[in-house]
């Protein structure tokens, strides 16, 4: 066994669940992080504290309370803001990646016509074929209210871009450029400084979804030079509900608003109303303050242990993984092959195994995976199956995990004998 | 093992054989049905003369349990009044929400009874059903067709 | 003192806020309900318990996480559903009342042009003079997307809706009549039958913003006849970033979703989508599970305690209260003088002190209100006002809260020497 | 009373009586501002010459804390020369965000010290800057308007 950067044995303590058990009285294995991770005890007890002690509404009252849970929530924007390499009034909380992603979409299509960020007919908003649905769908719904066209990076057999063609395809008509940083299927790691020069040189705006990277490794909003990028809480250790936008200044100054409603305005009149400056503007109503809170914790508990360790730690068991996988007959990895600019998601098929099949043989061993198109359809249907079985990997999970996976992956083919 | 009570020999017979795949060139209707949470497909030809199902084929791709359930269910239906088949239908979806708590009637369910053990497991019982959905809406089509 | 239909002191019990000592080492005397409730020991321990047992992502998991998470999420949607008289599948989690009015918005913003859900030139949309932000800056950005015309209904200078300009301004133009169940500044309680009918008579949607109503009193969607309606989880006792739209099956169908995403979808292609049914075509993204959870526990601790019971508690306090503020000299409410249609809010002005000095010198005494426009603009203005200092009351508030708010008040006046 | 900390008599003596109220006829900008989260506002003129503030003149709607550093604001900064009165205003700043770890230089903010207790309270810090905020929009403005 292997030297390890961090103790992941000792790390599991302090997030409760691996406490419980599963069926057959078997402990938990947890390799759907990249669907939602778990928590440790730090960020239920800061959402449980701020219910007990300071519970009150934000940006509104005369009081005590009021005065105190403002500290608590923009104390949990400027965490958020060092963890990326940001400034605290670029930290806009939503309620998800989903809504960071729709939200940008929604703002884009409120532009004013003429301005930069106004698209129409002739223009185009480019996406790779890797993307999660949130990061496809509300693209497709602007190109269609707007009549821009979508176009897309298509991907190699290995799982990667094919930057051959981000010369022909990000052209002087493309406004938009909306990719991920790191497959939630393929676990592959995109080129960001490729894309962001291809998009520059045209001028068009970038749009990074960091939902499966910011939790896994450093990040620096400034070196990675897009414009703006958006992630969830739940999948970085926090709470359910949160997630971040950030912008830089000068984009989230240009943006329209995208919900209308309280704390987010400058005047209101019956007709109309005028908008606060950034973030204000983009948080309407009173906000997921216990969330923000939560999320604070989660980040401070990474920057505890090091988000260099945290990666260099999954990074160990992707090389270990794939080298196990890579002995088992019948069974074969979808994405790249080694660990480089490759993180902790291996997405495999079993000869003669539905996935949900694959699922639930884990599943009896304490094992949870996550199986299907995991919200990725265009990708599964260029790879030409219906779906994988997905483990992702987190930096609670240990190699006796990967060993486990990697028997009870046996043990279903002995199942069901193929 | 739990397992076994889920993977039936029953339900890997119909998985690894399964009965009427394969789409026929005659037929009063066809559907395509899919689970949107994982992907799965089936897509289903059916033939009703005279209130009676007479034909059903089928192809998709999908787990055992889909896989089985539309073969199971294919077998139950051909040969009955569309009524009837309704019934049995009704059966098995009252056993597959049953959380394990039904048995379900052999003389009405016949090799269907071996999905009992799908009710346990609450994110299969989708599957179990894809087949079931795709024959009530393609009969429902069929009917329409004849009345035109 | 009165009998009292429940005991106010044993229910601050279950609220852990109410141990911890404001400025002055003086106890909590929490009056800010109307902007956030305070939550019962039931609903922070239901979302801890979510973390430490159950964590996982609904809809997709293919392990025992994921179906429990299931179970408990859409559990909670049956608790919501059995609160408000509804089905579960009329039941859409929102992350607030906020996003829920925005999200009506949106989506009848994007209906299909000649759908009996699009608006255009023509059109009118009606909303009340005495609606917050959230209800009516989202109507203001439709109708200016749209073309459609922006009408309100005026009050009366007691705070009442005007009734007679009701059938000269609800016409065949109108479209939707979004208003308020309950003023969060004047506590009146609109007269929902009235407005539907007229609606009704003209096919014109309605929308309900019960971020005031449901929290407070027995509610039945059926009964109300309303299409769509919206709260907050965080003024029902439920945790931040949690809220509710409900809407008929009928409408819903209708309605084109908002938020598009992971788990909203039927099926996915490069450039096109399709819809899976309600509710689950509202709800893109990993939800907040457990924001859902703890909603559920929320309502699950109403309705022991009863409805009713809450209703009349808060009457009795709304009375007293009165019939104290009346006594007072130099000291106005603004809005109803009688608990009659009226909720438990009270706002009022001190001659010759700002609102904010009211609240300043009450925060001295420990006692939480709200100061300032309370996101009615529109309403501060049509009385003449900057602002008002609110107090808003809840089941877990004493006639003795209200006794030290009135000495407060009067030692405001001591204090400014007014 | 840790109010009194933050209602000082200096300060109440401005609220009642404030400074420079009501808007002078002359002036080389004028700004309107508000404070979103409370609907406070003032109106500010200014006139500026040769580099110097000459006059102050405001009116509005607000909170005792407002008034009373919009009252000292205008005190202060008539005759200083801009650059001078951005120095006052910088100092205030630090003594508003010092969370009560500061007094203030009375030699600087004169009245302005009186103002020391609200930094421990953030929800009016806001309150004070008001004034000082409208001012430093209007010389601004009073001056590119003076370079055109
Ligand atoms: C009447 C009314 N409508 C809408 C809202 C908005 O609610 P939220 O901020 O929770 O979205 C509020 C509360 O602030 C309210 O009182
Ligand atoms: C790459 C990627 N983008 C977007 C999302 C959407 O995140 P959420 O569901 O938290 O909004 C996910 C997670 O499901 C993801 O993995």
């Amino acid at each position: 066994m292997k030297t390890l950067p961090l103790s992941a044995v000792e790390i599991k303590g302090d997030f409760p669940i691996f406490a419980r058990s599963m069926r057959n009285e078997k402990p938990l294995i947890y390799l759907d992080s990249g669907a939602t991770s778990q928590k440790p005890r730090s960020v239920i007890d800061a959402q449980s504290h701020f219910y007990e002690h300071i519970n009150a509404a934000v940006h509104r009252g005369a009081h005590l309370l009021a005065e105190e849970a403002d500290a608590a929530y923009e104390g949990a924007r400027e965490i958020v803001a060092n963890f990326i390499g940001a400034q605290a009034n670029e930290i806009v909380f939503t309620k998800s990646a989903t809504e960071g992603l729709n939200a940008i979409a929604y703002s884009f299509g409120s532009a004013e016509k003429g301005s930069r960020l106004s698209l129409g007919r002739g223009d185009s908003i480019v996406v790779t074929e890797m993307e999660h649905h949130a990061n496809l769908i509300p693209w497709q719904q602007l190109a269609r209210r707007t009549g821009a066209t979508l176009k897309w990076i298509p991907i190699t057999s290995e799982g990667r871009l094919d930057y051959s063609t981000l010369e022909e395809i990000v052209d002087s008509s493309t406004k938009i450029l909306a990719f991920t940083h790191q497959s939630n299927v393929l676990g592959t790691i995109n080129d960001v400084a490729t894309l962001v020069a291809a998009a520059k040189s045209v001028g068009a705006v970038t749009v990074l979804d960091a939902c499966q990277s910011v939790p896994h490794f450093p990040i620096d909003v400034k070196a990675l030079g897009v414009d703006l990028l958006t992630f969830s809480g739940h999948k970085a250790l926090g709470p359910t509900g949160i997630g971040v936008l950030w912008g830089t200044s000068s984009i989230l100054e240009e943006m329209e608003p995208f919900l209308y409603g309280g704390s987010m305005i400058e005047s209101v009149t019956m007709t109309q109303a005028t908008w606060a400056p950034a973030p204000r503007k983009f948080e309407a109503g009173v906000p997921n303050m216990a969330g923000a809170v939560g999320l604070g914790a989660a980040l401070q508990y990474l920057s505890d242990i090091g988000m260099e360790n945290v990666h260099s730690w999954e990074k160990s068991l992707t090389d270990y993984a794939l080298s196990e996988f890579a002995k088992l007959s019948g069974v074969s990895v979808i994405g790249p092959l080694t660990s480089e600019n490759r993180g902790a998601v291996i997405s495999f098929t079993v000869d003669g195994i539905h996935p949900h099949d694959v699922g639930q043989v884990l599943d009896q061993h304490g094992i949870a995976v996550r199986t299907g198109h995991h919200c990725a359809w265009p990708l599964m249907k260029k790879f030409g199956i219906t779906g994988t079985t997905r483990a992702s990997f987190y930096l609670y999970n240990t190699i006796s995990d990967v060993d486990s996976l990697i028997a009870a992956v046996k043990s279903a083919q002995e199942y069901f004998k193929v | 093992m739990e397992l076994d009570s889920l993977y039936q020999e029953v339900i890997l017979d119909h998985y690894k054989h399964p009965h009427h795949k394969g789409l026929s060139n005659e037929k009063d209707a066809q559907v395509h049905h899919v689970n949107p949470s994982c992907g799965d497909e089936v897509t289903l030809n059916i033939s009703v003369s005279g209130g009676i199902v007479t034909d059903i084929s089928w192809d998709g791709v999908g787990c055992s349990i889909s896989q089985a359930s539309t073969s199971i269910m294919s077998e139950l239906v051909i040969g009955k009044t569309v009524a009837e088949s309704y019934r049995v239908m009704d059966h098995f979806s009252q056993l597959m929400s049953s959380k394990g708590t039904l048995k379900g009637d052999e003389d009405i369910l016949e090799d269907a009874v071996a999905l009992a053990g799908v009710s346990k497991f609450p994110a299969r019982v989708k599957c179990a059903l894809l087949g079931w959905m795709a024959f009530k809406d393609a009969s429902v089509q069929a009917i329409e067709e004849s009345e035109k």
